[in-house]
C-alpha cells in the first residue's frame, strides 16, 4: 500500500494558522505513506496536476488531501485521481480548513490538530475499498396517481414526449376539484373551459391510461422498478360497450345529493359526476341503487341498448411496472365544523367557497343563481370569512392555505356580476395576493366592484330574523362591526386528504405533521422526494393555486422524463452490503431501514447443512444511512466508505 | 509537563453537524481545538460499541451529533439514534462512567455558533470531569 | 354526597337568594353542603387585577381551608369564585413556580388537589338529571327561559372544563328536566359588563340591554343565570336602562337553582324568590308554576 | 400435573405431531433438574415437573433444525420464543408448547433445602406463558402467594449511588469476569452465527481480561439485549464468577419501560426496540 499525502494552504486561509510544512512532514511518516506534499491551491490545475504527477512517478495507490471541507471538494478530488488512474473511491480528505485553521488562533494547536486531523485521513484511507457504481434497469413508464389538473398536465407533459403515462383516479371522472370551479383567477377565464380540452387531450392521447373509480392498493419495488397493485372498483357499467347516451340516468328512479355538487343539486344512482365527465361512462352507486338494495328496478339494464350495464362485474386488481411515480393527489377541505363561534357548522345559509363555486356556475345546481340554502331566496349581503381554520393554531392550521384571499376576492367579484344589487363583504387577517396580477386583481375588486374589507376576525355567528348575523371586529377602525348577512361564505382551509398518511406509506415518502407530503428539499428539491424516483406536484405536497399546480406537475413531469430518457441507472456504491454468512436472519435491519431497502433472502447455510433466511440489500433503494449497521448485532451489514473497520481503524488512531 | 488536554471525539451526520461544523469555519468562530470529528452519513450509523472503542482507546469524551429531529436527510435516522442512545447513556451512568463522557446534540447546518458553543462549554465539562483514567486500555 | 361548600362574598349580599335556593335545592336533594368555616375573599376582580399572586394565594387559602375539613370536594356557586378557585389549582398543578411563591405565603405545601366544582356541576353530573326528573313534583310547564352562563362559567375551557364554550347547555338541559322551554339564542355567553358595574355603568346599559333585548326578541319570559354578578347586571340595571334606551323589558332574573327549588315543590319565600328587582312573582303566577300553600 | 405433561408429550409423539419433546429430567444428583430430549415414547417417563426445572429450554431450539418440537414451557421461557418468533429465529408451527402456568422455581443455590422462589421469580406476575399450544397448571396447593416485591429493588438501590461508587462496585464484579461467555452461550437470544466478541476485522473490543475490556463485553451484552431480554436470569445463573448480570439487564428492562413502554417478548408482531421509535421518545438527555 502506497499512500500519498497532500496538504494544501489555500492561500493564507489554512497556512495562515497551520503550519503546513510541518504537517507534510509529519504525514510522511505515517504508516503506509511513501509520498507527503503540500502545495498553495491543491484544487487548481497546477495542484491537481501536482497530485497526479505524483501518483505515477510513486505509485501511490491511495490519496489523502489535507485541505477544506469534503462538501466542497470531494468530488473534484475524485475526479482528479480516477484520471490518473486510481479508484475514485480510495481517496479520503481531511478537513483542515472549516474544521481547524478557521476555528482556531494558536498555531501551535491549530498544527498540531490538523498533523492529527491527516492521520485519521490516512489511517481511514488505509481501510477504503475500490467501489464501482452500479446500474439499474428502467421500466420506461409513469404512474401518476390522481387525475385532477395536476395529474392530467402531468400526463400531457409525459405522453408529449412520447413514453407511457398512467393515471389513476378514484372518482368516476378525471378532472378533480378544478372541474368545480366556476372561474379562475386572476384572468377570469372558465374553469371549464381551460380544463376540458386538456381532459379530452389525456383521453385521446395514445400514450396515457386512465384507470378512473378505481385506487392504489400496494406499492413495492423502487425507482425503475415500481410494482403496483391497482384496484378497479366495480363500475357496474362496461366501459367498452357503453356510448354515454345517458339513458340509464336520465330514467334512473333514484335520486341522492350530488358530491359533485357539495350536496347543493342531486345525481341519479347510476350517474356521471358532471356532464363533461371522462370518460364519459356512468357508475352505479351500489349503496343506493334500487338494484342491488332490493333487487329490484333494473330500468338501467333493460333500457341500455348496448347491453353496458352489469351488475354482477368485480372489483379488479392488476398489476403493472413503472419507472417512477408523481403523487398528484390534491387536497380536502378544512372542517369548519370546530369553530363555535361560527355556530359548528350548523347553520344553514352558511358555505364554503367550494359551495359557491358550485352555486355561481352556470351549469351548477342553482343555474348560476346565489342563493340562500335555506330557503332558495337570492342573497343580497354576503358574508366571505378568511382565514376558516388556516393560520389558527389553536383550532386549525399553522399554515397559510394561500389561495383564499385570492378566491375569496374572486367571488366577491362574481357576486357582485350576478346580482348588481349584492354587497360583499369580506373579513380577513392579511391579504396575501403574491402572484402575478394578484394585487392589482383584489385592488380591482375593492374599487371597481364595492366589496368592503374589514380587518379582523369573526367573534360570533347567530340566526336572528331569518338572516345570519355576523359580529366581529375591524381592527383599523377599532369598531365593533354587525352585519346583517343572507350568506356567509366561509374560505376554509386546504387540509391533506384523509388517506394522505396510508398512501404516503405504501410509497415510503414522508409527510408532516399536517399529513401534508413532504420534498426532498424545500427549495432545491421540491418536486422530488427522498425516495428516488417518486415525485410530487400540486397541493398534495402543500396548498398550491392552479399555476402553481400545474408548475409543479411539469417539474415533476421532467424529473420523470429524466429517468425515462436513461438507459441504466448509475447509483452511488456508498450503500449497505450484507455479509450474509454472519447474518442470523433476524431482520432487525429490514425493520430499522427507513427506506424499506432491505429484503428477505434465502442461502444455504453448509455448516447448518439446510436453507435459511437472511437478509439483503436491494442495491437501488439503498441511500447510505446506514442506521442498519448500527442495529446489527453481529455486524453482519457494513456500509461502503463509511466501513465498520475504516470507522474502528480512526477511532484506533486517536 | 504540559498542562492535560481533553480529547475528544465526534460523531457528526454529514448532512446536518458536520456542515454546521463547516459553517462555524466558514464564520471564522473559534472554539478549543480538542475535538477530532469522525464524519458519517447520519447519526443513526452510530454503533454503541464506536462509543465504546472510544472511551477504551483513551478518549476523554465522545459526542454524537445529527440533525434536529424532523431534518433528518434520511428523514427517520435520528429517531433510531435517540432511542439507542437514550439506552446507552443510562446504562453507561449505572455502570459508573461519567455521563459528561458521553453526550449528544443535534446541531442543523445553520447552527454554526450553536456548534462553537457546543464544543466550548463540552470541553469545559470534561476538563472538570479530569482525563478518563478508569476505562482505559493500558499500554501492554 | 357531602361537599365543602364556598359561598363567596355576593352570596352573602347581594346575591343572598341565591344562597337560600342552593341550600334548599340542595336538602330537599339530599346533598350535604358544609360551609367552609372562616372562608376569605375567594381573589375576585380586586384581586386579580392588581397582584396577580394574591389572586392565587387567596383561593389556595380557602382550598386549604376545606383540606382541613377532610374534603377533597369544594362546592360554589358564584361564578366568579368558581373561576378564581379553578384557576388557582390550575396554576399550583402546572406552575412549580407559583406553587413555590404561593406555598410560601400560604404556609403549606398544596397542588391543587381539592377539587373544584360548581354547584351546577354537581346537580346535572353528579346528582344526574335522570334522578332529578323523577324528584320534579311541580313541573314549569310553558315557561319559557333563556339560559345565560356569562363569560366565566365556560372560559377558559380548559380551565373550567364544564360545558362548551361556545354553546354551552348545561342549564338548558337542566330546564327541560323541569319542563320550561329554554329558548335557541345567540347570547349565553355575551358579556354584561359586569367588571364595569361601577365605573362605567353606561357600557354596563349598553351590554346588558343587548342581552336582554336578544332574550325578549327570540320570546324568553325570564333569563336563567348561574353568575351573582350577571343577575345583578340583568336585574339591577332594568330601570337605568329603560331611562337611558326607552325600553321597557321587565323581564326576571332567576337563579336556576330557584327554578330547580320551585319545580321541587319549595315555596316561593324560601328560595327568595321576593327579593328580586323585577319582581318575578306575577310571571310565576300568570304561568301557574307557584306553589300553593 | 406431571401426567398431564406426560399424556401430552405421549399423544404428540405417537402422532408424529412432533419428532422430539423437550423437557427436564432428574439430574444425577438426585435433586436437580436437567433438559430431557425425548424421541422415543419409552422414555417419556423420564420427564419430571418440580420447582428444579429452572433451565430455559428454549435455548436448546435451534439444536434441532428442520425437526418438529414439543417443549415444555415456563411463562418466562415462553416469553423468549417470542422474542425468538419476533426475530424471525422459529418458525411458530415447527413448535408445540406445552405452557406450563408456574408457580415459580427453586434457588438453585439452596439446592436440598426448602422450596423457595428464586430471586427472578419474586415479582414475576403473569406467569401464564404469553404463547402456548396446551396449557398446563400448577396444581392449587403449591400456587403460594406471591410476594408483591418490586422487581426493581436492587436496581433502583444501585442508582442512587454516587458515579465513583457505581464504578467501583461494577469493577470489582466485572474483575472477576473470565471471559468464558457462558453468559452468552447459555442465552437463548444470543444466536449469532459469530459474535463480535470474537471477530477481528475490526476487533470491536478487547478481547483480554482486562477492566475496559471486561467493561466493553458486558455492555455490548446488554446492549445487543435490550429490549429483548426476558429475565430469565439464566446468564447470572450460569457465570461461574457470580457477577449480578440480571442487576444490568433489569435496568435496561426499566429504562426502556419507562422511556418508550416497551416491554420484551409479549407480543410476537411487536417491532424491536432499536428497528422502531416513536416521534416523541424523550429526549432531554440532547443538547
Amino acid at each position: 500500500m502506497k499512500i500519498g499525502v497532500f496538504v494544501c494552504h489555500c492561500g493564507t486561509n489554512i497556512a495562515g494558522t497551520v503550519d503546513v510544512e510541518r504537517v507534510s512532514q509529519a504525514a510522511s511518516k505515517f504508516p503506509k505513506v511513501k509520498h507527503s506534499a503540500s502545495y498553495k491551491y491543491m484544487c487548481s490545475n497546477p495542484g491537481q496536476n501536482l497530485v497526479k504527477d505524483a501518483i505515477k512517478k510513486h505509485k501511490l495507490d491511495r490519496i489523502v488531501i489535507a485541505s477544506c471541507s469534503p462538501s466542497l471538494h470531494e468530488k473534484t478530488f475524485r475526479k482528479c485521481v480516477e484520471a490518473a488512474g486510481i479508484n475514485p473511491y480510495l481517496i479520503e480528505m481531511a478537513n483542515i480548513r472549516e474544521h481547524c485553521s478557521w476555528v482556531h488562533k494558536d498555531r501551535e494547536k491549530a498544527t498540531q490538530k490538523a498533523i492529527e486531523l491527516t492521520r485519521l485521513a490516512v489511517s481511514k484511507v488505509s481501510r477504503n475499498k475500490p467501489l464501482e457504481k452500479t446500474y439499474t434497469t428502467i421500466e420506461k413508464k409513469v404512474l401518476i396517481i390522481g387525475g385532477g389538473i395536476s395529474g392530467i398536465q402531468a400526463a400531457i407533459d409525459i405522453a408529449f414526449a412520447n413514453y407511457p403515462a398512467v393515471i389513476v383516479e378514484r372518482e368516476p371522472s378525471i378532472g378533480g376539484r378544478m372541474a368545480r370551479f366556476d372561474k379562475t383567477f386572476p384572468t377570469l377565464d372558465c374553469a371549464a373551459c381551460i380544463l376540458t380540452p386538456k381532459m379530452v387531450t389525456v383521453s385521446q392521447s395514445e400514450h396515457v391510461t386512465m384507470h378512473t373509480y378505481s385506487e392504489i392498493e400496494e406499492v413495492s419495488g423502487f425507482v425503475g422498478n415500481f410494482t403496483v397493485k391497482i384496484r378497479k372498483k366495480a363500475r357496474s357499467v362496461d366501459i367498452n360497450k357503453c356510448t354515454g347516451c345517458g339513458a340509464c340516468y336520465n330514467k334512473c328512479p333514484v335520486k341522492v345529493p350530488s358530491e359533485f355538487d357539495m350536496g347543493l343539486g342531486k345525481r341519479k344512482a347510476i350517474y356521471t359526476p358532471f356532464p363533461q365527465a371522462v370518460p364519459n361512462v356512468p357508475v352505479i352507486d351500489r349503496e343506493n341503487c334500487l338494484y342491488f338494495k332490493t333487487k329490484k328496478c333494473g330500468i338501467c339494464k333493460k333500457i341500455c341498448t348496448v347491453g353496458a350495464i352489469d351488475y354482477d362485474m368485480k372489483d379488479e386488481v392488476i398489476e403493472e411496472k413503472f419507472g417512477a411515480i408523481i403523487v398528484a393527489t390534491g387536497f380536502n377541505q378544512f372542517d369548519h365544523s370546530v369553530y363555535g363561534e361560527y355556530g359548528y357548522g350548523k347553520h344553514k345559509d352558511m358555505i364554503t367557497g367550494l359551495h359557491f363555486e358550485r352555486m355561481v356556475n352556470s351549469s351548477g345546481p342553482t343555474g348560476g343563481k346565489i342563493i340562500r340554502p335555506s330557503d332558495g331566496k337570492e342573497v343580497r349581503d354576503v358574508v366571505f370569512i378568511q382565514c376558516v381554520g388556516s393560520r389558527d393554531e389553536q383550532k386549525g392550521l399553522p399554515y397559510c392555505s394561500r389561495l383564499c384571499c385570492m378566491y375569496t376576492a374572486k367571488h366577491a367579484l362574481l357576486l357582485r356580476e350576478h346580482n348588481k344589487d349584492s354587497q360583499a363583504y369580506v373579513f380577513y387577517i392579511d391579504i396575501r395576493a403574491a402572484g402575478k396580477n394578484y394585487e392589482e386583481f383584489v385592488k380591482k375588486v375593492q374599487d371597481e366592484y364595492g366589496a368592503i374589507y374589514l380587518r379582523g376576525r369573526v367573534s360570533r355567528i347567530f340566526e336572528k330574523g331569518g338572516k345570519l348575523i355576523v359580529r366581529g371586529a375591524d381592527t383599523l377602525s377599532g369598531a365593533q362591526i354587525e352585519i346583517k348577512a343572507d350568506l356567509v361564505v366561509l374560505a376554509t382551509g386546504l387540509v391533506a386528504q384523509k388517506d394522505a398518511p396510508s398512501l404516503a406509506q405504501m410509497l415510503h415518502i414522508p409527510y408532516d405533521k399536517n399529513n401534508l407530503f413532504t420534498e426532498a428539499h424545500p427549495k432545491l428539491a421540491p418536486v422530488e422526494t427522498i425516495t428516488s424516483g417518486i415525485f410530487l406536484t400540486g397541493a398534495c405536497q402543500s396548498p398550491k393555486d392552479i399555476p402553481d399546480t400545474v408548475a409543479t406537475a411539469s417539474a415533476a413531469s421532467v424529473k420523470a422524463l429524466g429517468l425515462m430518457v436513461q438507459d441504466k441507472l448509475a447509483r452511488e456504491p456508498l450503500i449497505a452490503s450484507v455479509n450474509q454468512d454472519l447474518c442470523s436472519g433476524c431482520l432487525a435491519c429490514l425493520k430499522a431501514c427507513p427506506f424499506s431497502a432491505i429484503e428477505e433472502d434465502e442461502i444455504e447455510d453448509r455448516k447448518l447443512r439446510r436453507k435459511r433466511t437472511v437478509a439483503k440489500v436491494r442495491e437501488a433503494v439503498c441511500t447510505g444511512c446506514g442506521n442498519c449497521t448500527a442495529v446489527c448485532r453481529m455486524a453482519a451489514i457494513d456500509l461502503e466508505g463509511f466501513t465498520n473497520t475504516q470507522i474502528m481503524e480512526e477511532v484506533e488512531t486517536l | 509537563m504540559s498542562e492535560w488536554e481533553p480529547k475528544i471525539v465526534g460523531f457528526l451526520c454529514n448532512w446536518c453537524s458536520y456542515a454546521g461544523a463547516d459553517l462555524a469555519g466558514t464564520s471564522r468562530l473559534e472554539y478549543p481545538p480538542n475535538i477530532r470529528i469522525i464524519r458519517l452519513p447520519c447519526s443513526g450509523r452510530v454503533n454503541p460499541l464506536f462509543i465504546l472503542k472510544c472511551l477504551s482507546n483513551g478518549a476523554d469524551g465522545v459526542l454524537i451529533s445529527g440533525c434536529h429531529i424532523g431534518d433528518c436527510h434520511y428523514s427517520e435516522g435520528n429517531f433510531y439514534a435517540r432511542r439507542r442512545f437514550a439506552v446507552l447513556k443510562k446504562l453507561l451512568e449505572y455502570l459508573g462512567i461519567d455521563p459528561r463522557r458521553f453526550q449528544m446534540s443535534w446541531v442543523s447546518a445553520s447552527e454554526g455558533d450553536k456548534w462553537a458553543r457546543l464544543v466550548t462549554e463540552l470541553v469545559e465539562e470534561i476538563k472538570q470531569a479530569g482525563p478518563n483514567k478508569d476505562f482505559v486500555r493500558k499500554n501492554d | 354526597m357531602k361537599y365543602a361548600y364556598f359561598p363567596g362574598c355576593s352570596l352573602h349580599s347581594t346575591a343572598k337568594e341565591y344562597d337560600l335556593s342552593t341550600k334548599e335545592v340542595a336538602r330537599a336533594l339530599g346533598i350535604e353542603l358544609i360551609e367552609i368555616p372562616d372562608w376569605i375573599c375567594c381573589g375576585a376582580t380586586p384581586a386579580h387585577i392588581t397582584m396577580h399572586l394574591l389572586s392565587l394565594a387567596l383561593p389556595v387559602k380557602n382550598l386549604l381551608k376545606a383540606k382541613e375539613m377532610d374534603s377533597f370536594e369544594v362546592v360554589t356557586c358564584c361564578a366568579a369564585c368558581f373561576s378564581r378557585l379553578k384557576i388557582a389549582n390550575h396554576f399550583m398543578q402546572n406552575d412549580n413556580k407559583h406553587r413555590k411563591n404561593v406555598e410560601e405565603i400560604v404556609g403549606e405545601p398544596y397542588k391543587g388537589e381539592v377539587k373544584v366544582r360548581h354547584f351546577l356541576d354537581v346537580l346535572i353530573n353528579v346528582f344526574g338529571l335522570k334522578n332529578l326528573t323523577e324528584r320534579v313534583t311541580n313541573k314549569l310547564s310553558g315557561l319559557k327561559v333563556a339560559c345565560y352562563y356569562g363569560c366565566l362559567l365556560t372560559r377558559p375551557p380548559e380551565i373550567t372544563q364544564l360545558d362548551d364554550l361556545e354553546e354551552p347547555h348545561l342549564m338548558d338541559d337542566l330546564m327541560k328536566v323541569l319542563d320550561a322551554e329554554p329558548v335557541k339564542w345567540p347570547y349565553k355567553t355575551e358579556c354584561c359588563g359586569a367588571s364595569f358595574s361601577l365605573t362605567k355603568t353606561d357600557i354596563v346599559l349598553k351590554l346588558s340591554g343587548d342581552i336582554l333585548q336578544m332574550a325578549h326578541d327570540e320570546g324568553a319570559q325570564a333569563i336563567v343565570v348561574a353568575c351573582p354578578l350577571c343577575q345583578s347586571n340583568l336585574d339591577l340595571r332594568q330601570a337605568a336602562i329603560k331611562k337611558k334606551y326607552k325600553k321597557d323589558f321587565n323581564i326576571p332574573i332567576l337563579y336556576f337553582t330557584q327554578l330547580v327549588g320551585l319545580s321541587l315543590g319549595i315555596e316561593p319565600k324560601k328560595l327568595g324568590l321576593d327579593k328580586h328587582i323585577v319582581n318575578p312573582l306575577p310571571l310565576l303566577k300568570e304561568r301557574k308554576v307557584l306553589v300553593d300553600k | 400435573m406431571i401426567d398431564q405433561i406426560k399424556t401430552k408429550a405421549k399423544e404428540l409423539l405417537k402422532t408424529k405431531k412432533v419428532d422430539i419433546v423437550i423437557g427436564y429430567k432428574k439430574a444425577s444428583d438426585r435433586i436437580g433438574a436437567i433438559p430431557a430430549f425425548i424421541d422415543k415414547e419409552g422414555d417419556i417417563d423420564k420427564l419430571i415437573w418440580d420447582g428444579y426445572c429452572v433451565y430455559n429450554l428454549s435455548n436448546y431450539l435451534k439444536d434441532f433444525p428442520g425437526k418438529k418440537i414439543g417443549i415444555v414451557t415456563k411463562g418466562c421461557d415462553a416469553k423468549s420464543m417470542t422474542v425468538l418468533l419476533q426475530e424471525n429465529q422459529l418458525k411458530r408451527e415447527d413448535i408445540f408448547i406445552i405452557g406450563i402456568e408456574c408457580s415459580g422455581i427453586v434457588d438453585e443455590k439452596r439446592k436440598g433445602g426448602d422450596i423457595a422462589y428464586d430471586e427472578r421469580c419474586k415479582g414475576c406476575k403473569p406467569a401464564t406463558p404469553p404463547i402456548y399450544d396446551v396449557l398446563i397448571k400448577e396444581e392449587e396447593k403449591k400456587q403460594a402467594p406471591r410476594l408483591e416485591q418490586d422487581p426493581y429493588e436492587s436496581v433502583r438501590k444501585l442508582e442512587t449511588k454516587s458515579i465513583e461508587e457505581k464504578f467501583k462496585f461494577w469493577q470489582d464484579e466485572f474483575s472477576r469476569c473470565i471471559r468464558c461467555y457462558a453468559c452468552r452461550q447459555i442465552c437463548p437470544l444470543c444466536y449469532c452465527p459469530r459474535c463480535v466478541a470474537e471477530q477481528t476485522q475490526p476487533a470491536w473490543f478487547s478481547k483480554a481480561v482486562s477492566v475496559e475490556g471486561n467493561f466493553s463485553w458486558n455492555v455490548n451484552r446488554a446492549m445487543h439485549l435490550a429490549g429483548r431480554c426476558i429475565d430469565c436470569g439464566e446468564c447470572e445463573r450460569a457465570c461461574p464468577a457470580g457477577i449480578p448480570l440480571r442487576d444490568i439487564n433489569k435496568k435496561i428492562e426499566k429504562d426502556v419501560k419507562e422511556l418508550f413502554s416497551y416491554e420484551a417478548g409479549v407480543d410476537t408482531e411487536q417491532k424491536p426496540l432499536f428497528s422502531s421509535f416513536d416521534k416523541n421518545d424523550p429526549e432531554d438527555f440532547i443538547k
